[in-house]
């Protein structure tokens, strides 16, 4: 079989994407800074580095440190707020042939409500992504995704305010992840991605200070794979809206764990840095493991684990 | 500007100084466009521990597609370089970031390094007429010194500042530096430098006070090397609307008056 | 300063360890079979494998599989059962001139109490450590350690069974590991452990079957270091009794983030199979660590992280 | 069973068969006692990554401190391992596990290998003596072979089948090795074999059918190998009370009769 004729088409509802093969939030600026490596056109989709309503400098640095086989960074979500967004990079965004998900964050749910709203009718946003792992300033710092009451509130705020399609991207960071994506589930959402970072730190022994100036940041990278592979096999059997799988995906070998295990799309975060041509390979990974296997369409694939 | 992925071979790997290391790697592209003060990201081995690529400043371009780095062997990729053997390739992604400046026409350029901060500068002393430059390297002691004639210097072009005195000035380098000064004052400088981050605060400090313009090379820990992370931030001086810049696509080169040092 | 001059004693509520090196339960046998390699005089102490009350077999193969930088097992707590484990491994362990303690766990209530029951008065055992990230079969598996209130209950049924100072292991399957500790230290346990695995998963993507026949398992090793650092500086700062670090720890500088964060000791678990010299080589690098910095204890720099 | 943690110095590595090597390793230690069927367990590199050890049975004691592995390169560790040159060093420990028993005296032994599972075969053959051997070695095609004179036998001791028929007996090893008992029913003979599970369930049975003692060196995903983390279960067969062996302890060798095959 020819992998240039595999379908690797796949749907996220009311989404079609070429192929299921998304940058994720943060790990990918905002889609130019790779382009001469990766062209844009030639992803399932890009996801934008989290946007909030007012621009937000971020966080002292260091900002990252390397762990084994993963990062930590307290890059504080950073971003040039929405208004600069729209007006700088969103016209370029427009122009690719890609979809392109938009990753927004608040800490109160009127500044979800506002981020939202900003996109209504806008061309070239094809689906916000809800970031819920930020600390909710009204209940003590806690993260939004970390209760399924709360992560339900913000889901029918954003879903009120929007005309897209919403994604909510659920944190690790919790006793029962399928709870969460139970609640988001009945709140509305279209669909979910998982996981975000696992809370982590690391101590710098000769200074005996964090190596991060925020004590801890979030881990990512292939360290957390087990992890993220596992939340996505639980939830998957627990909703039946489509889940995108994400978390220290390098290789297509690592994309298949997610979409055998039932993931509808997988996001590619930090292996971006580690090899820049990491989406593009899985790209062709994919075509070439289908291929291998007499398989047409990857969507025959989606969620077949044998357990 | 045009970042490339490149398979780079290593065409020689050895000592030049105590713990540093000079690496010749010819790079699988006919033309690396790369200027003095840019730099290449590593990725040492296809396993995941070390993860993220290490970040070295091009030392120098001895033909259009090969190129110098020199490391220091600090830590887990490094200590991996150090025993890597010609024909062995590992991958780059360069040239990143924005170079040095100048020197304006009638402006002598100084040079200053410390430690392995030594690297860009050679490659920006190459691309620099000798009678328009001085170039002061400071390093902790006479073995860490690493010859200026490896890199294709006359060998007394290099003033050397020692911190234990074993070899030129006894003293810390911004001292050396500031000797220099004194004795030049008529004329108009231009001050590069690269080094650890309190000899460049140190120095951004002395350029401030004798009214020179210092373009400093900075280091940050990276993940991503062109701008897509956030990763690689360093606080802006007050002036400046943006609170942070991000070493690798901002700088690394930057002029020293933009920079927080307190930050 | 000579490195052997060092004092490395370090106390665990009424535990007093030569140092603060322990091997970790279910990652060093019984502590026979490195014992060609790793006297076990020489450790501050040794966890020895989970036992439950009646033998176990454990889980189908395979077992464990490994991942980036990590491992996920799923041995399903094999063990020889209390009554075997007191007739042929604890005449041994009580020759020995370590602490020696005992993981013990259960799926009730009672079972816990009567494990614990079973070492009251028993010299050669120095302390219980109380495993409580495993299913609780009357609340629906849902693990005891995964909520405050049960996992106050299994301590003190432990506690009120035992002449023994109790430690008790927390998971990092939590929303908030210090609700959790905070419950136990409330209950009464003179000490905690923390982190047990993460929960994870991998699949083979040529067979489409899980790695592991239990489908999914827990992961340790130095990828999940940063996670566990960070759980234990959360513990440390909301609770009293001593914290013993647990997670990834392959070298002194490992262990060191854990002590200056704040723990009493360390344990050491899959570093053991990497390197069985692991734990003596940690302990001689925390002498040198010590006398480079010249520091005459190794207590002073407990929890002297500065932030 | 004293088990030792040894510097392990690369002698020689280099392919032998496709995708397959041979590597010779001086141990630091006076005198390795190591007995045809047990293994060693090799730490590649001191990253993280990849991160347990690799478990290789011991095919040739060549000197008191001079062993030799034989691998099939199948993935991260053993792509690493291949790369290695002269000179450079691993960490061993071993030796680990039962070896293979007997022959009882009278009995003429018959090793039966599928792939890989040549390599404590060819440790086992070189301490029997050649009359009182049969050697049947399995491959997928003629590139797969290793040829028995590199490890010191006889060229012609061995019997091929290779699954192509492009070497020797054109079929499964276990259709020869049966071909091969009907022509020395006769014979007292004790089995010993090593290879994919499914050829050694088959070689099992046809054992049990022929009421011929079988000795059977299994692999299994292994952390400690020293029988700490009970990690390498394999199912035992239903007569015996404990429901799991662990293979580096109890193991890598059993009795065919004691392994539950279906589990
Ligand atoms: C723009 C730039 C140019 C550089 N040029 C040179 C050069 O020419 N020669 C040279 O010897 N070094 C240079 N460095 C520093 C070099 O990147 C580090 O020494 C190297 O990454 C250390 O890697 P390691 O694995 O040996 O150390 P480890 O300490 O094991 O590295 C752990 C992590 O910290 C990061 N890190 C450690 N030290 C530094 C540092 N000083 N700066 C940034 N990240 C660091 C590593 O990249 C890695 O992610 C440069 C750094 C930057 C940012
Ligand atoms: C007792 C014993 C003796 C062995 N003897 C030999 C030998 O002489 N020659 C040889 O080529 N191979 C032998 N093997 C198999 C060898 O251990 C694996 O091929 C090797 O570990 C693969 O490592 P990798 O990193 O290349 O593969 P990867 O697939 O990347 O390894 C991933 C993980 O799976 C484990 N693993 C993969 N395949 C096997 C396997 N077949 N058995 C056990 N664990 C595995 C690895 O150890 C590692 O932990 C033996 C295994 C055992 C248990
Ligand atoms: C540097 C960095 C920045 C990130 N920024 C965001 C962000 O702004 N919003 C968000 O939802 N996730 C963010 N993430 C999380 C990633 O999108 C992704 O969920 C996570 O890194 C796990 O995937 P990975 O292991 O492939 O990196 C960021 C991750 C990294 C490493
Ligand atoms: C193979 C294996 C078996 C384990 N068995 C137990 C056990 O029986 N009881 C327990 O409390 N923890 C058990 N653990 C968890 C370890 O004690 C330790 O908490 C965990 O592995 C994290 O530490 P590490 O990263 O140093 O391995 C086991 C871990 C491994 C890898
Ligand atoms: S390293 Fe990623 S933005 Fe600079
Ligand atoms: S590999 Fe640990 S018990 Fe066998």
């Amino acid at each position: 079989m020819d992998p240039r004729g595999v379908d690797l088409g796949t749907a996220l509802g009311p989404l079609e994407l070429k192929n299921p093969v998304i940058a994720a939030s943060g790990t990918f600026g905002y889609g130019r800074e790779y382009s001469s490596i990766v062209p844009p056109g030639s992803l399932g989709g890009i996801v934008v580095k989290g946007i909030s309503l007012e621009p937000k400098a971020g966080n002292p640095p260091p900002r990252i440190v390397e762990t084994p086989s993963g990062m930590l960074n307290a890059i504080g979500l950073a971003n040039i707020g929405v208004e600069a967004f729209i007006e700088e990079k969103l016209p370029w965004l427009r122009s690719l042939d890609t979809k392109v998900f938009v990753n927004i964050y608040g800490h109160r749910l009127e500044e979800y409500r506002a981020v939202a709203s900003a996109f209504k009718g806008l061309e070239g946003v094809d689906a916000l992504e809800v970031n819920i792992s930020c600390p909710n300033v009204d209940k003590g710092g806690m993260a939004f995704g970390t209760d399924p009451g709360m992560a339900a509130r913000v889901t029918e705020a954003v879903l009120s305010s929007t005309d897209k399609p919403v994604i909510v991207k659920l944190t690790p960071n919790v006793t029962d992840i399928t709870e969460i994506a139970k609640a988001v589930e009945a709140a509305g959402a279209h669909g979910l991605s998982l996981i975000n970072t696992i809370a982590g730190m690391a101590v710098d022994v000769e200074t005996r200070m964090p190596r991060l100036a925020n004590v801890w940041g979030g881990l990512s990278g292939p360290a957390i794979r087990p992890v993220a592979v596992y939340m996505v096999y639980r939830v998957v059997r627990s909703v039946k809206i489509p889940v995108i799988g994400i978390g220290g995906i390098l290789e297509a070998r690592d994309a298949l764990e997610f979409l055998i295990s039932g993931a509808r799309a997988v996001q590619v975060g930090t292996a971006n840095f580690v090899n820049p041509k990491a989406t593009l390979e899985i790209i062709q990974g994919l075509r070439d493991y289908c291929a291998r296997k007499g398989i047409a369409k990857l969507s025959q694939i989606i969620g077949t684990l044998e357990t | 500007m045009r970042v490339d992925l490149v398979k780079a071979h290593i065409a020689a790997n050895g000592s030049v100084a105590k713990d540093t290391y000079l690496m010749e790697l010819r790079l699988e592209t006919e033309e690396f466009l790369a200027a003095p003060g840019q730099f290449v990201m590593l990725r040492i081995l296809d396993t995941t521990d070390p993860l993220l690529r290490r970040a070295f400043s091009i030392c120098s371009l001895i033909k259009p597609n090969v190129i110098q780095i020199m490391y220091r062997v600090v830590g887990k990729g490094t200590r991996l370089m150090k025993d890597m053997k010609e024909e062995e390739t590992l991958e780059l992604l360069g040239p990143l970031g924005n170079g040095f400046q100048g020197p304006e026409r009638g402006k002598k350029a100084v040079l200053v390094s410390g430690g392995i901060g030594v690297a860009p500068l050679f490659f920006l002393a190459s691309r620099l007429k000798p009678h328009d430059l001085k170039f002061i390297a400071g390093y902790g002691s006479k073995e860490d010194v690493v010859p200026p004639g490896l890199l294709g210097l006359e060998e007394g072009s290099v003033l050397f500042a020692t911190e234990d005195g074993s070899c030129g000035y006894h003293g810390l380098v911004t001292e050396l530096f500031e000797a220099e000064l004194n004795k030049t004052l008529s004329r108009q400088l231009q001050v590069y430098c690269c080094g650890p981050w309190e000899m460049l605060k140190k120095l951004a400090h002395i350029c401030y006070e004798y009214d020179l313009d210092c373009q400093v090379s900075l280091e940050s820990a990276m993940a991503c090397g062109v701008g897509a992370c956030q990763g690689c931030a360093v606080k802006a001086s007050a002036s400046y609307p943006p609170d942070y810049f991000h070493v690798c696509s901002h700088g690394p080169v930057f002029s020293s008056s933009d920079i927080d040092w307190e930050g």
